[in-house]
């Protein structure tokens, strides 16, 4: 242990002639909320997708706790301890809630077939609030109930690391308080968060320290009030300023 | 003997590739795959065969009878039968699964109803079986004609879809269903013409195979496999393509049976069919993204 | 989910094991049809258990059917029957195993034409084969089985294949594979393997294809390529599995089951318009019976359900 | 004619009730109780062309005749006839099925057989565990003389393969005798059982009578085109094809096309079809084929004529007539035992003999003796000519006239 | 020219957009702000008739009511869009997807004056006509599905975040080109994250959030204003 959980060196990833992702580094402390933000087509949610192995990396390395993950299929990667959810939901339509969120831990490493496992996914349905509905069919809940879904899924990993994709677009202003306390719960849990979002009142009452991407590149790394203040971070999100 | 080979592969293969053609500019831009497909030929080919029979009007000229009936059957069919699957459809998947037993169903209603009225005897009559030399090989004139026939259908097919407004928007359609709308295009209306389209050619197709070839009331499903492997093969919605892919299965399977055995001609055919899925599975043709 | 409760085994082997009294008191035409429909039976639950889950429609159902005919044609009058059963197994799974690992990557489709593909290949292979190497294409099969006998075979295979499909979904390798039909590259980041699962799956249920295969054959006596790997077969099977509803265990059973006897009514009363009324019962089929008759009757289910909110949990068959 | 068919479907429901009697039930001998007559053969799918052709025409006009006459005579009563017809859909599980349904649903007397020899093949158990006489003119077999013994109430009438393809090298070996060929043959067969059969039995043959084969292949069912093997095959002048209807009518159209006109030219099944005549007419006389009949024969010209005028097609030259001369032979077999009981019946026609369209024949060796298994196409029907020794062999014209010039 | 009220858009539970009120003028351009998953694009979307709005909701476009129309009969009533991921054929050439653009008949006829028009606004497209549209750039590719909506003959062009994958650079070469397009006669409406540059060149402007108008005015008003630094960085 070096005091960093997760370690991301210089990674990059092309789509044909488009860097999507150009030489970016950060690394993930314990126990923290990191914010990954930028502007649209940044490169923030294929960040993710090579973190959580959807993708294979170009360049560069992805450590988690020292030991490398880049290389590994997703699969793998999620038995190493990375869990996320995704920008779009995707939960599966015809289960019931705790369907889903057993399928967060049926496939762990260690984890037997059992009623015991299926109690113990359970108990995140209680953490994002949604143990009343255990039984219910997904396409039957809200939004922001489905959205607590993919979470409790993530949950149920017990990971390491857990990845946000946008996980609070979409909710209004009443939920996006309850989300908040929700991510805050986790985070107390133990464990460390990245969460790619846009919600910027979010980004502020959560997140310890926020990486900023642009145009596949990281600009800035900071507090969420440092970070948001600096002009490059500002020209990114409003264009230039100064325009004929 | 090489040059017989050729004659013979790009006889057999222009047949392939405008029954092929038919078939790509149908699925391509309804995005329903019609099993029946080789029916419509079967039925042309019974239909030319009765009137041929009763009137001896020569079959070509039949076409022009026959044709555009197959026209309008394809699209009456498309606007009764496949829109509604349309509208319910919720994903591309469903609508896959659900046009294909549709058309599974027509296949045998048409089939049905041909072995009813025709029975299912083999069918053949002769018509233009002349001999035609070419260099040291020989061919008969019906299928030169058919050839002939392939390759100007397959230019005129190219030429409507290259050139002329209508055909650039089933190509639009093809390649870009929300970008088509978005000009103006309706796009259950070129879904339906270009199913109309592909089973005119089916039925032109079948007019100029019946002259030379033995047929079935049951034979149709021969045809649309056949053509489902060219249009596979060369990518969905690829009109070059499947007229390149169904000469080159012609030729290979004239070559195949020239130098190598009869026998394997068939087998020899899948199995270059079945490499290219492997190998490049959106079509030799094809892009990734349609 | 987990669910220990034996009721399903107890039905399953309580039905098959009354069924297998039917030869004492069945007619030979009621026994013939009782074959044909436990073949259809075993055939369409087996390709539900791949494509139930995974949605990949599969016209290869044949190729491996005929795989276990042609073994017993070739072993027939050599081996012992079971391992004879045995080897058809092994050949239909190893065959599968190699087209899977090949193509389960091709997805909608382009599975469908390949798959069918394959079967015409193999007929055409097997005729090169027998044309050129053997020198004679049919082959006798002058097995002392009876017909009670193949009953008993298919019944009991079915039987096993049902309570292998009630176990599988049961099971954790089951619930994986509801996973992956679901959303596939959503499974990939819970820790799944979907590869691994699929051609396993369709191992073992090409495997069963080929058992029916091998059970049936000694029924005709002479089988050729055009006979084993005769491609209406595959068609019939998909048809019988999406007419039952293939997300259901019971589906294809069911699917078979009703279409054999739809089957049986056209063909003895209306053998001249078989072809037509056929074609039009599918297309009726597919405007009715969207999701399968099971889909059909889970929606009624569920609209009587619909006002006291349940809350149900566990098993869902 | 009236077809009849019971409820089969509502005697599964109710299993059981319907519970099998047995055998062959011929116990009702009441004269107003219909005999039963069924079959199920191949009215759809490939086989179905053939069928259309040499059986079920000749399965109607045998009704057709005995109820002309008032019925089938069962020692001395005549009784009125029932038939059941059914389409196993050229697919042996469903002839299995469909058979299985005649004997114990419908309870059929009679069973007649289905056509081709993978069908025929199928079926034989079960005519032969319910006691049905199997009398088909279309399984062609080297397992003949030892299924006759396995079934000793099967006919396989047209036996082995061995016994069709001798004549035709027979008549090769005639042509190279008279100078009009040499030592050397080109054989093409198509790859199904007939093909492949009679192409393994005539290389035997060949072999036997000194022939060396130039060119052996076989191509696939289906094949349409040709001129790929005939033009590897143009200087040859004795061409043997074991072909199936759609490519016999495709070889012949290829061989006029391209002029390819050797002094001996066989083409397989569909050559003695009426429908090749409709296709080619007179053009294809000279034409070696399968079967052949006795055209000076006035059985034979009544029997043709009697075929056309009730059925509205011509016989084939091939099957329809072995058929026809084994239903006489069934007929008169069941009348002279007054028996409809298969066992009975079978023994009388093994024992005794028949005066049928093809003469006077007995059917000891449960196989057609003495009948034209090789023959020339001439105006329309096959003069037989082989196997030698079959009585009224015709006049074998050797070299075959050229083709008329397109 | 556009008068929408009342627009509500419900994807399954989830409220996309609500009772979003708005209008532009003729020769107007317009720019609607807001973060992602504000509802821009279902905006948008609802307007091009690519999504069904809620029953109660008046899309006006000079008069003729829009929002029970299919797609393609909206471009025929002069509302044409450039889509989010463009929807060009791609494999088609640059001219094909052009003179697609003036597809219907009404549209065909001023076909050759509606291309000098496109011309006249991206010069750089005469030379590329011929060029497979997939084969291009992303900024190009931008510039033909532009080109593309203007044959349609518009009376309103919607823009789904023009400079969404633009380098710096391009996107302000995009952004010029919009006020030549307005001078023509045809309206603008686009939405942006952009703000700065999108703010300059318009007439004026709406903040979205979540799926509710919060803020209009003036462009160059909403350019000092600090709501929208807000809206974006939740300063």
């Amino acid at each position: 242990m070096t005091g960093t959980i997760m370690r991301v060196n210089g990674i990059r990833k092309a789509f044909g002639g488009l860097v999507a992702v150009d030489d970016v580094s950060f690394d993930l402390m314990p126990g923290e909320i990191m914010g990954l933000i930028g502007p649209n087509g940044s490169g923030k949610t294929t960040t993710m997708n090579l973190i959580s192995g959807a993708f294979a990396l170009d360049r560069g390395t992805i450590e988690l706790h020292g030991e490398p993950i880049s290389g590994l299929p997703a699969n793998k990667v999620a038995h190493k301890g990375v869990a996320r959810t995704f920008q779009l939901l995707r939960l599966i339509e015809e289960m019931t809630v705790l369907e889903n969120a057993v399928v967060g831990m049926a496939f762990q490493p260690g984890r037997s077939w059992n009623a015991a496992m299926i109690a113990r996914s359970r108990e995140y349905l209680e953490v994002v609030g949604l143990a009343d509905k255990a039984g219910v069919e997904v396409s039957k809940l809200t939004y922001i109930d489905q959205k607590r879904l993919e979470l409790a899924r993530a949950l149920a990993m017990e990971p390491k690391v857990l990845l946000l994709d946008e996980w609070l677009a979409g909710l209004n202003a009443t939920e996006l308080l309850s989300g908040i306390e929700v991510i805050r719960k986790i985070r107390d849990l133990g464990t460390a968060i990245i969460m790619v979002e846009h919600v910027m009142s979010a980004i502020h009452s959560l997140c310890d320290r926020c990486v900023v991407m642009n145009a596949g590149a990281k600009i800035a790394e900071g507090t969420p009030a440092a970070v948001l203040t600096d002009p490059h971070v500002v020209e990114a999100y409003l264009g230039e300023p100064h325009h004929a | 003997m090489f040059m017989n080979a050729l004659l013979s592969g790009l006889t057999l293969g222009g047949v392939y590739a405008l029954v092929a053609m038919g078939l790509t500019i149908q699925y391509g831009v309804s995005r329903s795959l019609n099993l029946g497909y080789g029916e419509f030929l079967i039925g042309a080919a019974f239909a030319v065969y009765v009137l041929f029979g009763a009137l001896g009007i020569s079959p070509y000229l039949l076409a022009l009878v026959v044709v555009p009936v197959a026209f309008g059957l394809s699209w009456l069919i498309y606007r009764v039968m496949l829109t509604p699957i349309l509208r319910r459809a919720r994903t591309p998947v469903a609508l896959e699964i659900d046009s294909l037993l549709l058309t599974f169903g027509l296949l045998f209603a048409m089939m049905g109803i041909m072995l009813l009225v025709f029975g299912s005897n083999y069918t053949s009559y002769t018509y233009l079986s002349v001999p035609v030399r070419i260099l040291d090989a020989t061919v008969a004139l019906n299928r030169l004609v058919s050839f002939g026939a392939a390759v100007v259908v397959g230019a005129l097919a190219f030429a409507f879809l290259m050139r002329t407004r209508t055909g650039m928007a089933l190509r639009a359609v093809a390649v870009d269903p929300v970008g088509a709308q978005l000009v103006g295009i309706d796009v259950k209306w070129a879904a339906g013409l270009a199913f109309a389209i592909g089973g005119a050619i089916a039925a032109l197709g079948g007019v100029l195979i019946s002259t030379y070839m033995t047929f079935t009331a049951e034979m149709g499903v021969v045809f649309t496999m056949k053509a489902l492997i060219v249009v596979i093969m060369a990518g969905v919605g690829h009109v070059v393509g499947a007229l390149l892919v169904g000469l080159a299965l012609g030729l290979i399977e004239a070559f195949v049976a020239a130098y190598l055995d009869p026998g394997l001609t068939v087998a020899v055919i899948y199995a270059v069919f079945l490499l290219a899925l492997i190998v490049r599975p959106v079509g030799i043709f094809g892009r990734a993204v349609r | 989910m987990i669910v220990r409760s034996p009721v399903p085994y107890i039905l399953i082997l309580a039905i098959s094991g009354l069924l297998a009294f039917m030869p004492f008191f069945a007619s030979g035409f009621q026994m013939a049809f009782a074959i044909g429909c436990l073949n259809y039976a075993v055939l369409a639950t087996a390709w539900g258990l791949f494509s139930g889950p995974t949605r990949y429609v599969s016209l290869a159902s044949v190729v491996f059917f005929g795989i276990g005919s042609y073994t017993v044609a070739v072993l027939g009058e050599v081996l012992p029957w079971p391992v004879i059963l045995l080897i058809s197994a092994l050949i239909g799974g190893g065959v599968a195993l190699i087209v899977g690992l090949a193509t389960l990557r091709l997805a909608g489709i382009y599975f469908v034409i390949f798959t069918f593909g394959l079967s015409e290949m193999v007929r055409q292979l097997v005729t090169w084969y027998e044309v050129n190497v053997t020198r004679s294409i049919g082959r006798y099969i002058f097995l002392d089985i009876t017909q009670p006998q193949i009953f008993w075979q298919l019944l009991g295979l079915l039987a096993v294949v049902l309570i292998g499909a009630v176990a599988l979904q049961r099971s954790r390798l089951g619930f994986a594979l509801r996973v992956i039909g679901g959303d596939e590259t959503m499974a990939r980041h819970f820790g799944l393997n979907p590869t691994f699962a699929k051609l396993g799956l369709f191992t073992a249920s090409s495997a069963i294809m080929a058992l029916a295969g091998a059970i049936m054959a000694p029924r005709w006596t002479y089988i050729d390529p055009a006979i084993a790997f005769n491609a209406t077969l595959s068609f019939q099977v998909v048809i019988m599995a999406l007419l039952g509803g293939m997300h259901r265990i019971y589906g294809p059973l069911l699917g078979a089951v009703l279409m054999s006897f739809l089957f049986e009514a056209l063909g003895s009363q209306f053998p001249q318009a078989f072809s037509l009324l056929l074609g039009l019962v599918f297309i009726v089929i597919v405007y009715l019976l969207p999701n399968g008759i099971i889909g059909r009757i889970e929606e009624l289910f569920a609209l009587k359900r619909a006002v006291p909110q349940s809350t149900r949990e566990g098993e869902r068959t | 004619m009236t077809i009849s068919r019971r409820g089969a479907l509502a005697s599964i429901v109710s299993i059981g009730l319907a519970g099998s009697l047995g055998v062959n039930a011929g116990y009702a001998q009441d004269a107003d109780t219909p005999v039963k007559i069924g079959y199920a053969i191949s009215l759809s799918g490939p086989n179905a062309g053939g069928a259309m052709t040499t059986q079920v025409p000749n399965y109607r006009l045998w009704v057709h005749e005995m109820r002309e006459r008032g019925g089938i005579l069962v020692g001395d009563t005549r009784r009125p006839i029932e038939v059941i017809e059914y389409d196993d859909r050229s697919n042996s599980e469903e002839a299995v099925r469909a058979v299985e349904r005649l004997i114990n649903q419908d309870n059929v007397d009679i069973l007649l057989a289905p056509w081709g020899t993978a069908i025929n093949l199928a079926v034989g158990p079960l005519f032969d565990r319910h006691g049905y006489i199997h009398a088909s003119a279309t399984a062609i077999t080297d397992r003949a003389p030892d299924l006759v013994q396995r079934w000793p109430r099967a006919f396989l009438l047209s036996g082995t393969a061995e016994s069709w393809a001798v004549p035709v090298v027979e008549l090769l070996d005639e042509a190279r005798a008279a100078g009009h060929i040499g030592d050397e043959v080109a054989m093409v067969s198509v790859a199904d059982a007939f093909g492949i059969d009679l192409a393994q039995a005539a290389r035997t043959a060949f072999e036997d009578f000194g022939f060396t084969l130039t060119y052996d292949q076989t191509y696939p069912v289906g094949t349409q085109d040709f001129s790929s093997i005939l033009s590897e095959v143009s200087d040859t002048q004795a061409f043997v094809a074991f072909s199936y209807p759609p490519d016999t009518i495709a070889l012949t159209d290829n061989a006029q096309l391209r002029d390819f006109n050797p002094a001996v030219m066989y083409v397989g099944i569909g050559g003695a079809f009426p429908m090749f005549h409709d296709r080619f007419g007179d053009t294809v006389d000279g034409l070696l084929t399968h079967g052949g009949l006795n055209m000076a024969d006035e059985r034979v010209q009544g029997y043709i004529a009697l075929h056309e005028e009730v059925t509205g097609q011509r016989p084939d030259s091939a099957g329809s007539i072995v058929t026809y001369a084994a239903l006489q032979a069934m007929e008169q077999a069941i009348a002279r035992t007054g028996s409809l009981n298969g066992d009975v019946v079978a023994d009388e026609m093994k024992t005794g003999t028949f005066d049928t369209v093809l003469g006077e024949i007995n059917l000891g060796s449960q196989m057609m003796p003495n009948i034209f298994k090789a023959g020339q196409i001439s105006n329309g029907y096959v003069v037989g000519l082989g196997p030698l020794g079959v009585p009224g062999r015709g006049e074998f014209v050797v070299p075959k006239p050229a083709w008329p010039a397109r | 020219m556009l008068e929408v009220s009342n627009l509500s858009v419900s994807y399954g539970r989830h409220l996309a957009l609500s009772d979003v009120a708005l209008s532009v003028g003729q020769g107007e351009i317009v720019v609607v702000l807001g973060a992602n998953g504000a509802g821009k694009s279902t905006f948008i979307k609802a307007l091009a008739g690519l999504v069904t709005p809620a029953p109660g909701a008046r899309i006006l476009l000079g008069g003729q009511s829009l929002e029970r129309l299919p797609a393609h009969q909206i471009v025929e009533a002069g509302l044409a869009l450039v889509p989010e991921g463009r929807h060009l054929f791609s494999t088609l050439t640059v001219a094909e997807n052009l003179s697609l653009g003036a597809f219907l008949p009404r549209t065909r006829a001023q076909a050759s004056d509606s291309l000098e028009r496109v011309f006249a606004v991206f010069p750089k497209l005469r030379q590329r006509l011929s060029q497979i549209a997939g084969t291009m750039s992303g900024g190009e590719q931008q510039m033909v599905a532009i080109g593309r909506a203007m044959m349609t003959d518009p009376q309103l062009l919607l823009l789904d975040e023009p400079s969404l994958g633009l380098s710096p650079l391009l996107t302000t070469e995009l952004f010029r080109a919009l006020p030549n397009i307005a001078a023509t006669g045809t309206s603008v409406l686009m939405v942006e994250q952009n703000s700065h540059q999108s703010l300059s060149i318009s007439d004026r402007g709406y903040l979205l959030e979540d799926g509710r108008i919060t803020g209009e005015g003036a462009a160059s008003d909403l350019l000092q204003s600090e709501a929208v630094q807000k809206a974006y960085l939740g300063m």
